[in-house]
C-alpha cells in the first residue's frame, strides 16, 4: 500500500452531484426556536443600551422556551398518531419520538425556570449582561439534541454544547472566585470525562462499523456477535461520559463543588436541564440502542445506582452549606432516576421521565429559594443563614419547606409519586433489592430535609441586621409555578404519568 | 518499508511528545511538545490515507490551538515553572500511574479481545474518489446535522469568551473561612515544596527553593490581599 | 525479518492507546491548568488517531468525518476553557490546579 | 345513603382550607369553633353512613365510591376512593367522635395562644388524614393518609417550636416513623408486583392464591409500619418523647387516634395474614405482648404526669397487637375504641391538671388536687378505674376479652402470651392507681420545694434532676379548675368510659354487637376458641382480683397513712405483709423499673442515635475523598473508568 497513494488518484472530471437526505424542518422546530431565540437575542441586545433591560431579556427568553412547547404539540400529535408514528430525519441523525419530545419541554421549562430566577440575580450581583441568556438557550438547545441523537455524533455535539455553555455560566459571577474555581474544576474534569466518552465512541464505531444508534440496534439485531470486546469497552467509556453529566457515584465529584461555586441560578438550570438532557442520553443509548446489552450494562448501572443513592445520601447529612447539601440531594435523586434506567423497561423509561419532569419543578423550586435566600453577594448560603426564615418571610419558607418534604417523597408531592413509579418499576422488573435500597437511602436523606426545615422553623434568625429579603416579581412567578405543579402531580399524578407513558422512546428508521 | 519507517518516526515523535507535555516543568516547553505530537498524529493520518484531516490537524490544531495557548501563557505570564518533583497530594503520583496504566491495559485488552480487528461490516469505499470528496460527501449526507449544529458549538465559544473577559465591577467577594482555606493550601503547597527540597540534594536546588519560598510568599500575599 | 515487521492498524491503535493515558496520567499530576488542558488535547488527539484507524479498517468515512467535529469541539473547549482559565488567573495570578481547592467537603 | 361517604374526609378538610385562608381573620375563639364544627359535621355524616349500612343486608354492608382515577402504574389503575365498610366506619365514628370532644377541649386549653388558629388548621387537617387512612379503599390512599397523619402529628408535636426539645421530639417522629413507612411502601410494592392490585377488595379475594413466603413478607412489612405508627417494639421511642406537644395532640393523635392506626391496618388486610406462615401472627402477639409488659414496666418509674400516659399508651396498643396475633381482631378493634375513649380521657385530665397546675408536669408537685379540681379528678378517677381494668368499667372488659383469647389460642405459648398479659394488667392498674394518688390524693405538694416532695414520694428514689421540676421555688402555683369548654368533654369521655363496654358485652352472643357489626370484614379469619364458661369466668375473676390488687399495693405504697386511717381493720392484720410489698414496691422493685426505664432511656434511645450517628460519621469519612482538589477527583474519575472497563472486559471472559 502505497503511503502517499490517494493524492496520485486525479479528482473525477464530473462530479455528480450528492444526493442530500430529505430534512424535515417541522421536526428541528424546537431546536430552531431555542437557538433562533438566542441568536435574535444577541443581536438585539446590541441595539439596547440600557442596563435595565433584563426584564425584557427574561420576558424574551421565557417566550423562546414557551414556543418551543409550543412547536412540539404538533410534532407530538403527529407522533402519537398511529399512521405517522415516531421517525426519523436528517437522514436518521435525529429521532422525532415521544421520548425525545417529552425531554424538550421538559427541558424547555427548566429553561424558563431558570431565566426567571436569572433576572432578578443579574440586577442584584450587578452582573447585568444578555450573555446567561443566550447561553442558557444555546446550552438548551445542546439538550435538545441529546434527547433526540439518533447518532453517537451527535449526541456527543448535544453534550459538548450543553456542557461547554454551562462551564461559562459556572464560571459568570466574576466577583466571586469560588465561581471561577467553579468553572475550572467543571471544565477539566468535564473535558478529561467527554474525552473518555469521545473513546467510548470510537471503540463502538470499530465493533459495529457505524455510530447511528439505528444501524447499531439493526447490526445487534441481525449479525450474531461473538467477539464484542470492542463494543463492552466502548460501552463502559460512554457510561462514564453520561455518567458524569448525571452526576453518579463515582463520576460525582464535581457537582457538589460546582454547584456550591456557581452562580445559584444557573444551578438552577445545571440541576434540572442539564440533569435531564444527560438522562435523556443514557437512556437512548443503553435502553434504546443498547437494549441488546441490557444483561451487561444492568449490574454495572446496579452498582451505580446503589453507591449514588447512598453517597448522596449519607454525605447530604454532614454538609452545612445549604448549596452543598442540595448538590448532595440532586446525586441522591440522579440515583432514584438510575433506579428507573435499570429496570430496562418501558415502565422504567416512564418512570424515569415522570421523576424527571417532577424534578426539574422541585429542583429549580428549590435553587430558586436558595437564590433568594442568598442576598446580594449570593453567599449567605450556611444553614444558619436559614434560621428562622419562617419568622421574617413565612410565605417563602412554606414555599421551601414544600418542595423539601416533596424531595424527602412525602404523599401529596410529586415527590412521592415520582420515586413511587421508579420504585414500582425496579420491583416489577425483578429489582428487588435495588428498591429496598433505594428507600432506605430515602429514609437517610429524610433527615437532611427536616434538618433544614427545623432550622427554617424552630430557631431564632442568627443575625437580627440581615436586610429583609423580598421575592421579586419573576422569581415570584416561577416559584407559584413549581409549587403548582409539584402539589397538582402530587394529587393528581396522571396527567403526567400518562403523557410520560405515551413518550416511549423509539428508533424508528428515517421515514 | 517506507510505511514501518513512516510510522516509526511519527510515532516516535507523537510520543515523545506526549510525554514532553506531560514531564516538561516549563508550560512553553510542554506547549511546543504538544507540537510534536500534534504533526506525528497529521503524519499518521497521511500514511492511513486521510490527507484533508492531516492538513486540518495541522492548521487548526498546531496553527490555531497551540498558538492559541502559547498565546494566554506569555499573555498572562504563567509560564513559571512547575516544580515536579514537588507533589503536594500524598499518593497522587502512584495512584494516577496505577490508573492510566490500568486504563491502558484495559483498553488494549479490550482492543486485543478481537484481534486488533473491527467487528462491524466492512465497508465498499470508491477508491478511485479522493478524500475530500468522500469526506465532503459524508459531511452532506450523513452528517449533516452533526455539520450544522457544530455553529452552535462555535456561538457558544464566542459569546462564552465574551462573558468571561467583561471585567468585574465592583469589588471581590469573600466568604467566611475563605481566607483561611486560602492560607492553608498555601501553607501546604509551601510545605510540600519544602519537603521535597529537603529531599533532593542536587544543584539547582537552591534556585528552585527559593522559588517555593516566592510562591508560598505569593500565596500568602494572594491571601491577605483576600483578607483586606 | 520484513515480515514480522509489517505495520498493522493494531501498532495505531496501541499507540492511540497510549497517547490516551500519557494524556490521562499527566492531567492527573500536572498542576498548571494549561498543561492540564494540553493534556486533554493529547487525549482527544489519540481518539482522532483511533477514529481514522478504525475508518480505514472499515473502509468507510464516517470516521474521519467525525475527526472534522471533534477538531470543532476542540477548538471551542479550547476558546472557553482558556477563557475561564484566564479569568481565574486575573484573579489569583500563578494560581495552580492544587490552589484552587475552595470548595471542599 | 353510603355515597355520602366522601363527605366525611370533606368536611375536615374544607374547614383546614378555610382556616388556612381565613384563620387569623377568624381569630382566637372562631377559627376553634369552626374546627369543632367541621369535626362535628363530620360526625353526623359519618352517623348517616353508619345508618346506612345498618339498612343493608349484612354481607352487602360495603360499598366503595370513587372518586377519580389516581394515577396509572404499568398497565393498571389506582384510584381515590372511599370504601364504607363495618371496620372503616367504626372507625370513622370514634375519630370523629373523640375528635370533635377534643377540638371543643382545645378551644379551652389553647386559649390566650398566639398562634391559636394554627393549631386548628393542623387539628382539622390531622382529622381529614385519619379519616383519609381508615376509609382508603386502597393501600396507597391508606398510605397517604398514614402519611399525612404522620406529617401533621410532627408539625404538632414541634408546635411550640421555639423550644428545642419538642423541635428534636418532632424529629426524632418523623424520622422513626419514616423507617416504618419504608416497611408499608415495600409492602405496597410488593402487593403491587405479586398481586397487580393494591385494593382492599381485590387484595381479600386474591390474598388465597398467595404464595405462603410472599404473604408473609407482605403481612411482616406492614407490621413494620404498624410498629412505627403504633409505637411498638422496636420503634416505640417517639411517641414519650412526642409528649412534648400540646395535650389534646398527645389526646386526640398519640393515644386515641393516630396510634391506633397501625392495629388498623393489620386488622384491615386479615386476609393477607391469614395466607402467611403461622408464625407470622405469633411474631405479631409476641411484639404486642413484650412491648405491653416493657412499656408497663417503664411506665411504673416516670414521674411527668404525660410520660406515665405516654408508656401506657404503648402498653396498651401492645394488647391489641397480641389481639390481633391471635386472631382476636373483634377484640383488637374493641379495645381500640374503648381505649379511645379512656385514654383520651386521661389525657384530657392530665391537660386539665397541668393547664390547672400553669404548666408544671411533674407529679411530685402536684398531690391532693382532688379537692381544688373536683370535675377533672372525678373523671379522671373513671378513666383510671377503666384502664386499670375494674369492672365494670369498659376497659374491663376489653382487656378481658384479649386475655380470654390469648387463653384460647392453645398450647403453652397461650398460656405464656396470656401470663405475661395478665402480670402487665397487674402492672397497668399498678402505675394507674400510683399516678393518681399522686396527682389527687396525699399532701398538697405543689408549693413545697423539690427537696422536700421527694421524701413524700420515696417510690420515686427522689430524682431531683429529673423531669421539669429542677428549678426550685419557681413562681407560686394556685391550681384551678378548668373552664367548661375542658370540663364538658371530659365528662362525655367518663360515661363513655364507663359503659363503652356495652357494644360488645360477653355475657350472651345478643350482645356481641360489634363481633357482629365486624363480621363481613374479619368474620372470615377471627379465630375460634373453645373455652367453658366456667373458665372465662373464673379468667374474668381472676384480672379484676388482680386489677384490685394492683390498686391496693400502690395504695399501700403510696398513701399507706392514709388507707390505715379509713380501714383500720382491714389493714391491721396485714401490717407485715403491707411492710414487704412496701418494702419492695419501694426497693428493689422501684430499683428494677428504674432499671428499665434507664435501660429505655440509654441503650434503646442509644442505639437509634447511634445509627444516625454511624451514618454522619461515615459522610465524614466519605467527606475526606471530596478534598477540593481538582486532580483527585480526575483520580476518582479514572477509578470509575477502571472498574467500568473492567467489569466489561471480565464479561467478555466470564
Amino acid at each position: 500500500m502505497a503511503v502517499f497513494g490517494s493524492l496520485s488518484q486525479p479528482l473525477p472530471a464530473d462530479p455528480t452531484p450528492v444526493e442530500t437526505p430529505s430534512v424535515d424542518w417541522a421536526a428541528a422546530a424546537p431546536l430552531l426556536v431555542l437557538v433562533g431565540g438566542a441568536l435574535v437575542l444577541m443581536l438585539w441586545s446590541s441595539f439596547v443600551r440600557s442596563r435595565r433591560a433584563t426584564h425584557l431579556y427574561t420576558a424574551f427568553t421565557c417566550l423562546v422556551a414557551v414556543g418551543a412547547i409550543g412547536a412540539v404539540v404538533p410534532l407530538w400529535r403527529e407522533v402519537q398518531d398511529a399512521d405517522r408514528g415516531p421517525f426519523s430525519t436528517f437522514g436518521g441523525a435525529v429521532g422525532v419520538d415521544g421520548f425525545s419530545l417529552f425531554m424538550t419541554v421538559v427541558i424547555a421549562v427548566a429553561v424558563a425556570l431558570a431565566a426567571l430566577f436569572i433576572d432578578d440575580y443579574l440586577r442584584r450581583e450587578q452582573l447585568e449582561s444578555v450573555e446567561p441568556f443566550v447561553l442558557v438557550l444555546l446550552s438548551a438547545a445542546g439538550g435538545v439534541i441529546m434527547s433526540q441523537a439518533n447518532d453517537l455524533i451527535v449526541l456527543f455535539l448535544g453534550l459538548e454544547i450543553l456542557s461547554i455553555a454551562v462551564y461559562v455560566l459556572a464560571a459568570s459571577h466574576r466577583r466571586r472566585v469560588t465561581s471561577q474555581e467553579a468553572g475550572v474544576k467543571y471544565f477539566v474534569l468535564g473535558a478529561f470525562s467527554s474525552a473518555f466518552f469521545l473513546y467510548g465512541i470510537a471503540l463502538v464505531y470499530g465493533g459495529t462499523g457505524t455510530t447511528n444508534l439505528i444501524e447499531i440496534l439493526e447490526y445487534f439485531s441481525t449479525t450474531v456477535v461473538t467477539d464484542d470486546g470492542l463494543v463492552l469497552a466502548g460501552l463502559a467509556l460512554m457510561l462514564v461520559g453520561l455518567g458524569f453529566k448525571v452526576a453518579a457515584v463515582p463520576f460525582h465529584f464535581w457537582t457538589p463543588d460546582v454547584y456550591q461555586g456557581s452562580p445559584t441560578p444557573m444551578v438552577t438550570w445545571m440541576a434540572s436541564g442539564v440533569k435531564a438532557a444527560g438522562f435523556a442520553g443514557l437512556i437512548r443509548v443503553l435502553v434504546l440502542a443498547f437494549d441488546a446489552y441490557a444483561v451487561d450494562w444492568q449490574p454495572i448501572v446496579f452498582a451505580l445506582a446503589v453507591a449514588t443513592l447512598f453517597v448522596g445520601a449519607v454525605l447530604a447529612v454532614v454538609q452545612t452549606d445549604v448549596k452543598r447539601m442540595m448538590a448532595y440531594s440532586s446525586i441522591n435523586h440522579a440515583g432514584f432516576v438510575l433506579v428507573g434506567v435499570q429496570a430496562a423497561t418501558d415502565q422504567g423509561v416512564e418512570a424515569a421521565l415522570f421523576y424527571l419532569a417532577a424534578y426539574t419543578f422541585l429542583i429549580a423550586g428549590t435553587f430558586g429559594v436558595i437564590t433568594l435566600v442568598g442576598r446580594r453577594g449570593d453567599g449567605h448560603h450556611r444553614l444558619d443563614d436559614y434560621r428562622g426564615l419562617a419568622r421574617t418571610q413565612p410565605g417563602l419558607a412554606l414555599v421551601l419547606t414544600l418542595f423539601l418534604l416533596a424531595q424527602a417523597g412525602v404523599p401529596l408531592t410529586s415527590g412521592f409519586f415520582a420515586k413511587f413509579y421508579v420504585i414500582v418499576a425496579a420491583v416489577d422488573a425483578g429489582s428487588t433489592v435495588l428498591a429496598v435500597v433505594a428507600m432506605l437511602s430515602s429514609v437517610i436523606s429524610a433527615y437532611l430535609y427536616l434538618r433544614i426545615t427545623v432550622s427554617l422553623y424552630m430557631s431564632d434568625p442568627t443575625e437580627e441586621g440581615a436586610p429583609r429579603l423580598r421575592v421579586p416579581v419573576a422569581a415570584g412567578i416561577a416559584l407559584a409555578l413549581c409549587v403548582a405543579v409539584t402539589l397538582v402531580a402530587g394529587v393528581w399524578p396522571g396527567s403526567i404519568a400518562e403523557t410520560a407513558r405515551d413518550a416511549v422512546p423509539v428508533l424508528a428508521a428515517v421515514g | 518499508m517506507v510505511e514501518l519507517v513512516v510510522f516509526a518516526v511519527a510515532a516516535a515523535a507523537c510520543l515523545v511528545g506526549a510525554l514532553g507535555v506531560v514531564f516538561s516543568e516549563n508550560p512553553v516547553h510542554a506547549a511546543l511538545s504538544l507540537v510534536g505530537t500534534l504533526f506525528g498524529i497529521a503524519v499518521l493520518f497521511v500514511a492511513q490515507e486521510a490527507n484533508f484531516l492531516a492538513a486540518v490537524q495541522v492548521i487548526v490544531y498546531a496553527g490555531a490551538i497551540v498558538v492559541l495557548i502559547l498565546f494566554v501563557l506569555m499573555l498572562l505570564g504563567v509560564d513559571r515553572v512547575e516544580n515536579l518533583r514537588v507533589e503536594p497530594l500524598v499518593g497522587q503520583r502512584a495512584a494516577a500511574a496505577v490508573l492510566s496504566l490500568g486504563v491502558l491495559a484495559l483498553v488494549v485488552g479490550a482492543l486485543a479481545s478481537t484481534g486488533y480487528e473491527v467487528t462491524g461490516p466492512v465497508g465498499e469505499l470508491d477508491v478511485t474518489v479522493a478524500d475530500v470528496n468522500r469526506l465532503g460527501e459524508s459531511l452532506f449526507t450523513d452528517y449533516l446535522f452533526a455539520f450544522e449544529i457544530t455553529s452552535v458549538l462555535l456561538v457558544i465559544a464566542v459569546v462564552g469568551a465574551i462573558t468571561l473577559a467583561r471585567r468585574p465591577r465592583g469589588e471581590e467577594i469573600v466568604d467566611p473561612g475563605q481566607a483561611e482555606r486560602e492560607a492553608q493550601l498555601a501553607r501546604r503547597m509551601a510545605e510540600a515544596e519544602a519537603r521535597a527540597g529537603g529531599d533532593g540534594a542536587g544543584e539547582g536546588e537552591g534556585a528552585e527553593e527559593a522559588e517555593g519560598a516566592e510562591a508560598g510568599a505569593a500565596g500568602e500575599a494572594a491571601a491577605e490581599e483576600v483578607t483586606r | 525479518m520484513m515480515v514480522a515487521l509489517e505495520v498493522t492498524p493494531a501498532w495505531y491503535l496501541v499507540l492511540g492507546a497510549l497517547i490516551f493515558s500519557i494524556g490521562a496520567y499527566g492531567l492527573m499530576v500536572r498542576r498548571n491548568p494549561l498543561v492540564m488542558f494540553m493534556c486533554v488535547e493529547l487525549m482527544l488527539n489519540a481518539v482522532t488517531l483511533t477514529f481514522v484507524t478504525f475508518s480505514r479498517m472499515l473502509r468507510d468515512t464516517g470516521g474521519q468525518s467525525i475527526v472534522v467535529f471533534v477538531l470543532v469541539v476542540a477548538a471551542a473547549e479550547v476558546v472557553v476553557g482558556l477563557a475561564i482559565i484566564v479569568a481565574l488567573l486575573r484573579k489569583r495570578p500563578h494560581a495552580t490546579a492544587d490552589d484552587v481547592a475552595l470548595l471542599e467537603g | 345513603m353510603t355515597d355520602v361517604v366522601w363527605l366525611i374526609p370533606a368536611l375536615p378538610l374544607a374547614g383546614f382550607l378555610v382556616l388556612l385562608v381565613a384563620g387569623r381573620r377568624l381569630g382566637e375563639p372562631g377559627a376553634g369553633w369552626l374546627a369543632t364544627a367541621a369535626c362535628g359535621g363530620s360526625f353526623l355524616a359519618t352517623l348517616v353512613v353508619y345508618a346506612g349500612l345498618l339498612g343493608e343486608e349484612e354481607h352487602s354492608r360495603s360499598s366503595v365510591t370513587t372518586l377519580f382515577e389516581w394515577m396509572p402504574v404499568g398497565d393498571l389503575q389506582v384510584d381515590v376512593g372511599f370504601l364504607a365498610d363495618p371496620l372503616s366506619i367504626a372507625m370513622a365514628l370514634f375519630i370523629t367522635g373523640v375528635g370533635t370532644l377534643i377540638h371543643l377541649y382545645s378551644i379551652g386549653y389553647m386559649h390566650g395562644d398566639a398562634d391559636f388558629p394554627k393549631f386548628f388548621v393542623y387539628l382539622n387537617l390531622f382529622v381529614f388524614s385519619m379519616l383519609l387512612l381508615v376509609l382508603g379503599s386502597n393501600l396507597l390512599v391508606t398510605f397517604v393518609g398514614w402519611e399525612g397523619v404522620g406529617l401533621c402529628s410532627y408539625l404538632l408535636i414541634s408546635f411550640w417550636f421555639t423550644d428545642e426539645a419538642n423541635a428534636s421530639a418532632g424529629k426524632k417522629a418523623f424520622v422513626t416513623n419514616r423507617v416504618g413507612d419504608w416497611g408499608f411502601l415495600l409492602a405496597i410494592f410488593l402487593a403491587f408486583a405479586t398481586l397487580g392490585t393494591v385494593d382492599y377488595g381485590e387484595l381479600a379475594a386474591g390474598a388465597g392464591e398467595l404464595a405462603g413466603v410472599t404473604a408473609t413478607a407482605i403481612a411482616l412489612l406492614l407490621f413494620l409500619g404498624a410498629t412505627g405508627k403504633s409505637a411498638q417494639i422496636p420503634l416505640y421511642i417517639w411517641l414519650p418523647d412526642a409528649m412534648a406537644g400540646p395535650t389534646p395532640v398527645s389526646a386526640l393523635i398519640h393515644a386515641a387516634t393516630m396510634v391506633t392506626g397501625g392495629v388498623f391496618l393489620m386488622t384491615r388486610v386479615n386476609p393477607i395474614l391469614a395466607a402467611g406462615y403461622d408464625w407470622a401472627p405469633d411474631v405479631i402477639a409476641w411484639v404486642g405482648v413484650v412491648t405491653a409488659f416493657v412499656a408497663a414496666t417503664i411506665a411504673v418509674a416516670q414521674n411527668d404526669i404525660k410520660k406515665v400516659l405516654a408508656y401506657s399508651t404503648i402498653s396498651q396498643l401492645g394488647y391489641m397487637f397480641l389481639a390481633v396475633g391471635v386472631g382476636a381482631y373483634v377484640a383488637a378493634v374493641f379495645h381500640m375504641i374503648t381505649h379511645a375513649f379512656f385514654k383520651a380521657l386521661l389525657f384530657l385530665g392530665s391537660g386539665s391538671v397541668i393547664h390547672g397546675m400553669g404548666g408544671e408536669q411533674d407529679m411530685r408537685r402536684m398531690g391532693g388536687l382532688r379537692k381544688v379540681m373536683p370535675v377533672t379528678a372525678a373523671t379522671f378517677i373513671v378513666g383510671w378505674l377503666a384502664i386499670a381494668g375494674v369492672p365494670p368499667f369498659s376497659g374491663f372488659f376489653s382487656k378481658d376479652e384479649i386475655l380470654l383469647y390469648a387463653w384460647g389460642s392453645g398450647g403453652a405459648q397461650g398460656r405464656a402470651l396470656w401470663a405475661i398479659g395478665l402480670v402487665t394488667a397487674l402492672l397497668t392498674a399498678y402505675y394507674m392507681s400510683r399516678q393518681v394518688f399522686m396527682v389527687f390524693f396525699g399532701e398538697p405538694r405543689w408549693d413545697e420545694p423539690v427537696a422536700a416532695s421527694a421524701g413524700a414520694a420515696a417510690a420515686d428514689g427522689g430524682e431531683a434532676g429529673d423531669g421539669t421540676a429542677g428549678e426550685a421555688g419557681h413562681a407560686e402555683v394556685r391550681p384551678h379548675e378548668s373552664p367548661w369548654q375542658m370540663t364538658v368533654p371530659l365528662v362525655v369521655l367518663a360515661v363513655l368510659s364507663a359503659v363503652g363496654e356495652v357494644i360488645n358485652l360477653p355475657f350472651t352472643d345478643d350482645l356481641h354487637f360489634l363481633e357482629r357489626w365486624l363480621h363481613p370484614v374479619v368474620g372470615a379469619n377471627e379465630a375460634h376458641i373453645d373455652v367453658a364458661t366456667g373458665t372465662k369466668w373464673a379468667l374474668a375473676v381472676g384480672a379484676a382480683v388482680l386489677a384490685l390488687v394492683g390498686i391496693l399495693v400502690a395504695a399501700a405504697v403510696y398513701l399507706r397513712r392514709r388507707v390505715r386511717a379509713v380501714e383500720p381493720s382491714v389493714l391491721a392484720h396485714a401490717w407485715y405483709y403491707d411492710e414487704a410489698i412496701t418494702r419492695f414496691a419501694g426497693g428493689p422493685g422501684t430499683r428494677f423499673f428504674e432499671a428499665v426505664a434507664w435501660f429505655d432511656a440509654h441503650v434503646v434511645d442509644g442505639a437509634v442515635n447511634g445509627v444516625a450517628a454511624l451514618v454522619r460519621t461515615g459522610g465524614r469519612r466519605l467527606r475526606a475523598v471530596q478534598s477540593g482538589f481538582v486532580r483527585s477527583y480526575a483520580l476518582g474519575i479514572s477509578a470509575g473508568v477502571v472498574v467500568l472497563l473492567g467489569y466489561f472486559i471480565a464479561r467478555l471472559y466470564v
